[in-house]
């Protein structure tokens, strides 16, 4: 019983929730500014997103007519709500050590395409033809970033199984334990493809340029997201938002999740600051100095390059 | 609660362009606007959206031509309440210097509800500017709240 | 990629560009062509403007006192062909670029000028009083005239006027007249 | 490969990619286009119409609206057929004042159309970059000519108004700023691998094609074609300057745009030359006699040859008043160019010709 509430509490409060929350929109606001200095512009106040989620709100909801209703208002549930839930299981290294102990790893795997397959439902039910090539454009990208995500996740499950003795570890707690002895996996020469794989991964998960093809406004008219607007188009930037979070803690907890001390403040600070450099590094700056690619060329893109350092680091692994 | 919500969200006005028949002039103004770093509108919190779907604040542009018509009152109801209508230009206005021409339809202002109007040939981008932030003044006063 | 990753650095070193306007001043050249005004002392309600106008922003009405000059500013696409054109330079654009209004006062976007007639000198019938800066260029080389008087006299009686003080004649009215008052 | 289903996808006729309402109706096979359909007319306004019932004065200003992106060369030919018409010769100071205006358009509708291209592909630092160098010449326009997009520099028999020392200077200084951002703009184009990867060999118009169709301007030049109004019948002061034809061979989208952003040179040198080499004197003719007549004129304008047609009858307002557009040659070749492309392509090849919508439906 206890347990079930420290869950909930975990979902909704920390880290999933509001702290997630928080930080995302810290996050978003953050980007939104560097890219705007580095564009020569100002930039937006640092609540920007917040006043866009409240506009969004006090908007009315059009349904469009021709739509499937009750798959159209899912949709935006659902991404919210499987990565509130996702939020809760990402550690945050000296404060929080996720919600299970166990396998926690392929739980993420499995939650982590929730907002693109709810994105994807949403298009469908839609019924805009914009939407439909968005749907089928988000397939395309969720195929070609899942596979090196899998590949990524393997390696490190691997990696520290082997030296474990347990053959695959698919405890995120576990793993962060393995690195606070050993050092962490970012430094590990053999699993430097792999970091850069996942660095690789980001933007596209993310959608955010050179990898937005889905939601191109000059192409497909934000594609899936052209029908909704109002409170549903909210908790869409509330998912993606906690996405950002997801991915980003992800990220740090497998490579970089070294703490700093054992006093808890600072290292949850810690956390966040390696979360925001890796979001600089692989979102924002890349978002500014580059295009976007075809879809076909992106597909291609994630085949080649993600996908085969991932594969290296695998094969590494698996040989040493 | 409502009435906070309402106050937070005129900070967040998203634009969307609608090119009834233009010849550009205003478009390339308005692109100018929202998106340059000069002018950036961004400031504001004001974004350029490209579905009617998000918008708030339209702006129109052109003297609405009979082809046009239809489609840009199908585009004007497809964006949800509250939104404020800006013309921007002489041409949706009074029709400017295609005025009297057969392939026109009424002023804007006969079709929908215009709000804000921003007259030139084309209007400098400052001045499209001052139409947002009067925009903003008649969104608030929409919603049923002062400035404060 | 290189290449274009050097103009980003070089704008986050060199800081934003951003115009502070509507918050600050904006840039804004004097010779910039804004909203139209008329000057009442010029304009003779000849009507070349009206004709050149394309957007027909412009109308002039007539009426036995006077004439009334009317620039509707929601018409007026700012080619300036008016200035161009305008004989006597009433007509000039002036660097007030601020246009936006809200449509409550969409008709109130006007420029109006009220030009009264006033009775000639010589014959009293109502006569558009000719600017004084138009009546100084056309006697300039003549000093013994007085533009004060001059342009307050219809073009007939004017025509007379030139005509006695060219030749010398005897006015064939005012002798008349000044033993009538006498 | 029977058994796929191909599906209609409207694009247009409000689009963001699309500056201009235009719909085009693409039946779509997966991402790729198989056949293109185009409805115009959305932005037609009866202009020919209407400049049948204004006079010669007001037309000047009417046919600058046809569209005002490449404004100043409409206006500008048009004044050329009416002093045609009315036998008129125009002052020599207003000749090189005409070839300042339009030069000074000539770069910020290449500048725009560059610009574009990056924010169709999604490259919003490089879209903005490049309008924030473009504003340096609006800044130019504004402050010559009072206006940033209408410039109204041509009246019917001369030029509307004097560029005096203090503007000359001013220009030549606005000119020294802008001409090193372009430069660094032509290079990024030229080899970022974004924007390399996305247009290179995009919108392949071979050169045979381009012939057969009759495209002019840029795209031409693009595919390697040499064709310019400027030097093949010089009009306006262009007889007494030097400029070269900037031709590329790559045939595809970048090759366009290189011709574009390398024209912007030639431009900015044909504007200093005529600051040096511009006469005293007036600027404006007075009107010749109206009578019947007829004249044709040709310009070339930003995006190829622009051409008049006009029949007076003895009043001020013309019996008929005609004009072909560049981009009504160049919309054909879309045809060829989109042939089996893919659906995120269709917008890049589309601004490629740097179409003007309501030039050609007017």
């Amino acid at each position: 019983m206890l347990d079930t509430i420290l869950a909930i509490l975990h979902m909704c409060i920390f880290p999933g929730g509001v702290f997630a929350l928080a930080v995302a929109l810290f996050f978003k606001a953050l980007d939104r500014r560097i890219a705007a200095r580095v564009q020569r512009r100002v930039g937006p106040p640092l609540i920007q997103p917040v006043l866009d989620i409240a506009k969004l709100l006090t908007k009315e909801t059009l349904i469009p007519r021709t739509a499937h209703r009750a798959a159209f208002i899912m949709a935006p549930v659902l991404a919210f709500t499987g990565m509130a839930v996702c939020a809760a299981f990402i550690p945050v290294p000296g404060v929080y050590s996720g919600l299970t102990n166990m396998g926690d790893l392929l739980v993420i795997l499995y939650l982590l395409p929730i907002p693109a397959i709810a994105l994807m439902l949403g298009a469908a039910a839609s019924s805009n033809t914009f939407s439909s090539v968005g749907f089928s454009r988000e397939m395309l990208m969720t195929l070609a970033y899942e596979l090196p995500l899998i590949m990524i996740l393997l390696a490190v499950a691997m990696l520290v199984g082997k030296e474990t003795g347990v053959g695959a570890e698919f405890s995120l707690a576990n793993i962060l334990s393995y690195q606070a002895a050993n050092g962490s996996l970012g430094f590990h020469p053999v699993m430097l493809p792999a970091f850069v794989a996942y660095m690789i991964f980001l933007p596209g998960t993310m959608g955010v340029a050179p990898f937005d093809i889905p939601e191109a406004e000059q192409e497909v008219l934000e594609g899936p997201l052209l029908e909704y607007g109002g409170p549903l188009l909210a908790l869409y930037q509330i998912g993606s938002a906690l996405k950002t979070f997801v991915v980003l803690g992800l990220g740090v907890a497998l490579f970089f999740p070294g703490t700093l001390c054992d006093f808890w403040p600072v290292n949850l600070v810690w956390f966040v600051v390696k979360c925001f450099l890796l979001m600089l590094v692989t979102l924002t700056v890349v978002k500014a100095a580059t295009g976007r690619f075809r879809i076909d060329q992106a597909f291609w893109f994630y085949i080649k390059f993600p996908a085969v350092l991932a594969l290296i680091s695998l094969v590494l692994v698996w040989w040493l | 609660m409502s009435n906070l919500l309402n106050k937070l969200s005129v900070r967040s006005p998203w634009l969307f362009r609608i090119n009834a028949g233009s010849c550009n002039g205003c478009d390339v103004e308005l692109a100018t606007t929202a998106l340059i770093p000069r002018f950036d509108v961004e400031r504001f919190g004001c974004r350029y959206c490209g579905s009617p779907r998000h918008a708030d604040v339209v702006l129109i542009t052109g003297p609405v031509t009979l082809k046009m018509r239809d489609k840009v009152l199908k585009l004007w109801d497809e964006i949800p309440n509250p939104k404020v209508t800006v013309a921007v230009g002489i041409c949706p206005i009074s029709g400017g210097v295609f005025r009297d021409s057969y392939s026109l339809a009424e002023p804007l202002d006969h079709l929908i509800p215009v709000d804000v109007n921003v007259p030139g040939c084309p209007p400098r981008p400052q001045a499209i500017l001052e139409g947002v932030v009067l925009a903003k003044k008649i969104w608030m006063r929409k919603l049923g709240i002062e400035e404060g | 990629m290189a290449g274009f990753l050097k103009v980003l650095l070089r704008n986050v070193l060199q800081g934003p560009s951003t115009d502070p306007y509507p918050l600050g001043p904006t840039f804004s050249p004097d010779s910039i062509r804004g909203k139209v005004v008329v000057d009442p002392t010029m304009c003779i309600g000849c009507g070349m403007c009206v004709h050149v106008c394309t957007a027909g922003a412009i109308n002039i009405q007539h009426n036995e006192n006077g004439h009334v000059i009317t620039i509707y500013r929601n018409s007026c696409c700012l080619c300036a062909n008016c200035h161009l054109y305008c004989p006597t330079g009433a007509i000039t654009l002036t660097d007030d670029w601020h246009s936006a209004h809200e449509q409550a006062v969409k008709y109130q976007q006007i420029e109006q000028q009220h030009i009264d007639y006033e009775p000639c000198l010589g014959c009293g019938t109502p006569v558009r009083v000719m600017p004084l800066a138009l009546v100084s260029k056309l006697y300039a080389g003549k000093p013994d005239v007085d533009p004060e008087h001059v342009r307050h006299l219809c073009p007939r009686c004017r025509q007379m006027e030139d005509a006695v003080r060219t030749y010398n004649l005897q006015h064939p009215e005012a002798p008349a007249s000044g033993n009538d008052e006498a | 490969m029977s058994g796929t289903k191909t599906f209609s996808m409207p694009l247009g006729p409000v689009h963001v990619a699309l500056e201009e309402p235009v719909y085009f109706n693409l039946t779509v096979e997966g991402e790729i286009v198989r056949k293109t359909h185009l409805t115009s007319g959305h932005v037609h306004r009866g202009m020919e119409a209407l400049a049948m019932r204004r006079n010669i004065f007001q037309n000047a200003t009417l046919v600058e609206r046809v569209c005002s992106l490449c404004s100043n060369s409409h206006s500008f030919t048009y004044a050329m057929v009416v002093e045609n018409a009315l036998c008129m010769h125009i002052p020599e100071r207003a000749r090189y004042l005409r070839v300042i205006a339009e030069e000074t358009k000539r770069i910020a509708s290449h500048l725009f159309n560059t610009a574009i291209q990056a924010h169709i592909i999604g490259f919003h630092s490089l879209f903005m970059h490049v309008m924030e160098v473009r504003e340096l010449m609006q800044d130019m326009k504004e402050t010559v000519y009072g206006n940033r997009m209408n410039i109204a520099a041509n009246c019917v028999g001369g030029a509307k108004q004097d560029i005096n020392l203090k503007k000359q200077e001013y220009i030549l200084k606005q000119l020294e700023l802008i001409e090193p951002q372009i430069r660094e703009i032509q290079d990024i184009y030229a080899n970022d691998p974004m924007v390399h990867t996305r247009t290179y060999g995009l919108g392949l118009l071979p050169v045979d094609d381009a012939i057969a169709l009759g495209v002019v301007g840029p795209v031409a030049r693009g595919s390697g074609i040499t064709d310019d109004c400027r030097k093949d019948s010089p009009y306006a002061a262009y007889g007494d300057l030097d400029f070269n034809v900037i031709t590329e061979t790559g045939c595809c989208a970048w090759s366009r745009v290189q011709v574009r952003l390398r024209e912007c040179y030639e431009s900015l040198s044909l504007i200093r030359q005529c600051i040096d080499r511009m006469p005293e004197g007036d600027i404006r003719a007075p009107l010749g006699k109206l009578t019947v007549n007829s004249a044709v004129a040709r310009t070339e304008a930003p995006r190829g040859e622009v051409f008049y047609f006009i029949r007076t009858n003895g009043t001020d307002v013309p019996e008929r008043l005609k004009w072909r557009v560049p981009s009504y040659m160049n919309w054909e070749a879309l045809s060829v160019m989109m042939k089996d492309c893919n659906v995120a392509d269709v917008a890049l090849i589309t601004n490629s010709i740097d179409p003007c919508v309501s030039c050609t439906e007017r």
